[in-house]
């Protein structure tokens, strides 16, 4: 029965942010010759198992040592390697001081990607949903941070990680993801793209978030008010220059991200907001809360960050640009 | 669904008293719920649709044991302070911790089948919340000792005589702070503190010396400073009885490394990582678990009928 | 020559914020049996060598192993302890994920208290000055997050964390430190004071940047302008009614803090304000950099985060204030 | 100052190649380097007026060694992807390393001296940003091992067949990613990898074994399989042949635990773990160093007139 019988991996479906990843790591991988992955026992669920059968010398398994695996990391780009340090976001908090001093302080040219992102992770639970990553590594200096929202951006990330010089965090996913984007999209680190148009409230979001605020931008055309969207896969450096026209066009912002209200997207947006002109904004994300065994997008529900919820908080953003002038 | 009494239900004891019922008669009943708390794992994941199967298998010996002759808490004493304390440092292994609190009547056997689901308690790593009898939230490998090593400190400055035990996996032990926990207990001569070592040669990718070599284990223990105590972690008596004697051992903290199959009782998980997890059971293979396990139809129609 | 040739141990002045820390836990210990300090080999470093002479059988001795410490501290509280877990800031990132699963998931009634926070280490340089350790504990889920402004503040901190029942970071400090507040002082978790009137801008400030920015108060008035200074102790909860007052009557803020300008402070101000009442904000800040060795005042300078460009961040932030209306 | 020629300002040899000077000539050397660079770091902190004299001091004789006898690095080839890596796990101790490099050329003697302050590269803690010759930024410890096991790992992919040393402190045992890095390096085979452990049995605050106890040290690498060497790190012969003998062994890596007396070299300093840090040295006992490091009246004015 062993042959026939082999367990069935969750969400291991060919459209998820993780598989996009792990695929176009793969297939570029000639491109960089010094290109390499490192993974700590979690290679079947970050999308690197791919890489792994194709590239067997370039993959690196340091075990279940997420500390050891990120310091190590930096040794092989101080080599002139590039490694590519893959987990889950929840686990990859573990080596934190090490991406801090070890990577950012030495300005290693080391790429975190992490998966199982937010309320990504699911039944699982609680304790596995990284919902303070974007947070804690934006915090570091000089480390780029990106969240980005379909399988095309994902792979095209992925090269664009490799083509900078610099350390990164990356979140890909588990779940299957809704594709957003064309073959003719581009994207580029620091840039956000508006994806559809309005001139009564932007929706800025990023990762899983982008699909919401479209659907969300639906439910308010229904009732006339004409939402923009804007893509901001890159939290950090985050567009401050397209930020300042949608404030300008727009007066006012909601945020959407499958992270913590403090410290993410939002709180980028918010800074460089208040910087620059500033204007009321709505956040949508965990609101101060861990969060909890379900399907993603139950939880996504239970915890409020689905599209009703976005348009609910665009609702009000308006209300209060109205209440401004 | 077999409804068996608990063990225990009985007046709470001191932490070194162990029930007073014959060896023989204990290893029956320890192993009537070491096939259930199986069984109730098996359910549970296929209701879940994921779950980590082969190292909830391998320990639930191990589980089964501890809370049917070692643990000095019932359901009326979770909040005893004076009650022994069991972490689940791998805590992907929650679905036999959950059986075996059913069995016991620290929850409903029906209510704890319905795992990994939002609102349910019985969430996929163990949690604090709303479960009184999980001692600290668990997951994340390597924390959950730390956290018993704490436990162990807290009681003996407050001259409890309870005991702490924890049990960690193979693959865990590859995570430093396992060591800095190890080195830590031994300096402060922890003798409550007794960590199981779920010794199934097997993570989550594959097997261990493929991952990353732990071997050999015991005498890393040693060379850490703890009293080891190596066993066959399916053989119930041998349990029980290395459980007796690192009770018994005074000045340094007890690692038992309990030698384990991944997969134990479902002879197609057996010695596969594959069934590490997160793994989806189908029906058939759900059923042909629970018949390997000894069930019978209409036992497999109550688990399997969500 | 070995006795009276004793090394003079660096920063040990009396006015120090870990000073005030260690001394007042030290008084206060017999009001909480409960107590016990955990270190990690520094407690020459964190004012709490006085706590272990006086109790020394409340205080553990972790060794060089924050990850250990700060997941035994969640164990300890597990069976009713109140731990106060002690070390350098740089160094308790260490323990981020242990913060965030054991301490902040399990909601352990579990103290972190860093010295040597920000520039504050100087001489010891860029590895150990810890410029994001406000912005990654702000994002864990429920962890209240506090620096206090002077030793009067910091002693009355010292007992509120041990009167609150729940997961704590809070900051100290290892230089010598002005001294601000009178004996009548008040803390409360979760609540600012204005400690200076002024109608023309608000200076939000926590930690050594509370007594820069009063000097930048002074500056400001030698020209006319009245700045109000907020000392905000707590930067989690942030007191968002306290803001919401200080952006109805002076239109803009600066906030200033010893720490990157990502992630702490200063976007706790900007979540809040562009929550309410949006305005401009100016932040003090380190730009996205690590530090380097140097004299806390001299780095201070170098970075500036010093009085005279808390003034001019005041003057921009007027100015823009201006632009608005 | 004692104006010494660096022993090595040659071509650039090969991995396994040692300077060919008789071995008395190279103790000598060593010996010298060692002298000079206890001397420059006890003025550097003394200059400084803060920093960890103790853990400097007893690591002098390993890293003059080192530097003069082991890695095939010079001034000229700091970026030779061929030349052999240094990293000091044990940061604070970098005032050794900042005065051998001053000895061998790759710094200037005189502005190396200036220790600690704002616009000078030579960091409380060594850090890659302006100097060549630092092969990571450490301080936190613990880390730099584990990026010394990645740059071995770097070396051996691509082909090169230099060596990757890396100090460490023995309170730095405790932490526990260096015990993933020995697991994970072993497992590796990575023989092109040696730990050398400044065992000064001191660290910050006290005895280890007050803290919390390593011992037995030499079991514990073992345990994790690796070579171990255990040696008078003082004793430059035998530091000499045991770097031999750790790049002649084949199929793991190395650790040479070596039995130090923290402060070594001051006499005032020696074994007490008050000097570990952050001191400020006085004029006075900045003197007293320097005299019993064999300075001359004129050397010593040169040295602490600032
Ligand atoms: C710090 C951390 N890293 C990674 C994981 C993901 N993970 C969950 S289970 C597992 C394998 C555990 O293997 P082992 O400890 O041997 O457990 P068992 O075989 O008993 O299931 C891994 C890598 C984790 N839970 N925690
Ligand atoms: C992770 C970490 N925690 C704490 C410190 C603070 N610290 C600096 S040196 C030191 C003692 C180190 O002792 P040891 O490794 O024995 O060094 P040595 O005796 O050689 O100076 C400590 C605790 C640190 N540098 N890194
Ligand atoms: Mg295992
Ligand atoms: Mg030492």
């Amino acid at each position: 029965m062993s042959e026939n019988n082999a367990p069935a991996l969750i969400g291991s479906s060919g459209d998820s942010l993780r598989e996009a990843f792990g695929k176009e790591l793969t297939r570029i991988a000639p491109e960089y010759p010094k290109l390499v992955v490192l993974d700590a026992d979690v290679a079947g669920g970050t999308g690197v198992h791919h890489f792994r059968k194709a590239h067997p010398d370039k993959f690196i398994q340091c075990g279940i040592a997420e500390q050891n695996m990120v310091a190590a990391a930096a040794g092989l780009a101080a080599t002139g390697m590039i490694p590519v340090v893959t987990g889950f976001a929840c686990f990859l908090e573990r080596a934190y001081e090490q991406a801090r001093l070890s990577v950012g302080y030495a300005r290693r040219n080391v790429k975190i990607v992490a998966s199982h992102p937010g309320l990504d992770v699911g039944p699982d639970g609680g304790s596995a949903q990284a919902l303070e990553d974007l947070a804690a590594f934006r915090a570091i200096p000089g480390m780029v941070v990106i969240s980005p929202a379909d399988p095309i951006e994902q792979a095209l990330a992925t090269r664009a990680i490799l083509e900078y010089d610099g350390p990164v965090y990356m979140r890909t996913g588990r779940s299957g993801s809704v594709r957003l984007f064309n073959d003719d999209h581009v994207f580029e680190i620091g840039k956000g793209q508006i994806i559809r148009h309005g001139l009564d409230v932007t929706l800025v979001a990023c990762g899983v978030e982008v699909a919401r605020s479209l659907k969300a931008a639906e439910l308010l055309a229904e009732e006339g008010i004409e939402a923009r969207v804007v893509n901001m896969p890159t939290i950090k450096p985050i567009d401050e220059a397209l930020l300042k026209r949608c404030v300008l066009e727009t007066g006012c912002l909601v945020t959407a991200e499958d992270h913590n209200i403090y410290g993410g997207l939002g709180s980028a947006v918010a800074e460089a907001v208040t910087k620059n002109r500033p204007c009321p904004i709505e956040m949508i994300g965990l609101k101060d809360s861990f969060g909890t065994s379900g399907e993603p997008d139950e939880l996504a529900e239970h915890f409020q960050i689905t599209a009703p919820y976005i348009a609910e908080a665009a609702r009000r953003a308006m209300a209060r640009k109205e209440h401004l002038q | 669904m077999p409804i068996c009494a608990p063990v225990k239900e009985t007046a709470f004891e001191t932490a070194t008293a162990h029930p007073v019922v014959s060896a023989p008669d204990i290893e029956v009943q320890i192993a009537e719920a070491a096939r259930f708390t199986r069984r109730h794992l098996i359910a549970s994941i296929y209701r879940a649709t994921s779950g980590h199967p082969g190292g909830a298998l391998s320990c639930a010996d191990i589980l089964a044991t501890l809370f049917g002759a070692e643990l000095n808490v019932w359901p009326s004493s979770v909040n005893d302070p004076q009650r022994d304390r069991f972490v689940l440092s791998k805590g992907h292994a929650c679905p036999t911790l959950y059986a075996i609190a059913a069995w016991h009547g620290f929850c409903d056997k029906k209510e704890s089948l319905n795992l990994r689901k939002l609102g349910s308690p019985f969430q996929g790593h163990p949690h604090v919340k709303d479960l009184p009898w999980v001692e600290t939230s668990t997951g994340s490998l390597g924390q959950g000792f730390s956290v018993a090593m704490g436990m162990a400190m807290g009681l003996r400055m407050q001259k409890i005589r309870a005991r702490v035990y924890t049990l960690l996996g193979d693959g865990e032990m590859q995570e430093g702070s396992v060591w800095e926990t190890a080195m830590c207990s031994a300096h402060h001569k922890l003798d409550n503190l007794c960590a199981i070592i779920d010794y199934n040669k097997m993570q989550s990718d594959a097997l261990n010396e493929e991952i990353c070599g732990i071997a050999p284990l015991a005498d890393k223990w040693r060379a850490f400073g703890w009293e080891v105590f190596e066993i066959d972690g399916h053989d119930i008596p041998q349990i029980l009885s290395t459980f007796h004697r690192a009770a018994t051992t005074r000045g340094k903290p007890s690692c038992i490394i309990a030698n384990t199959i991944k997969g134990k009782g479902v002879p197609y998980m057996e010695g596969s990582p594959a069934w590490h997890g997160s793994v989806k059971l189908s029906h058939e293979q759900a059923e042909t678990a629970l018949q390997a396990l000894g069930c019978t139809a209409e036992e497999i129609k109550e688990f399997l009928d969500v």
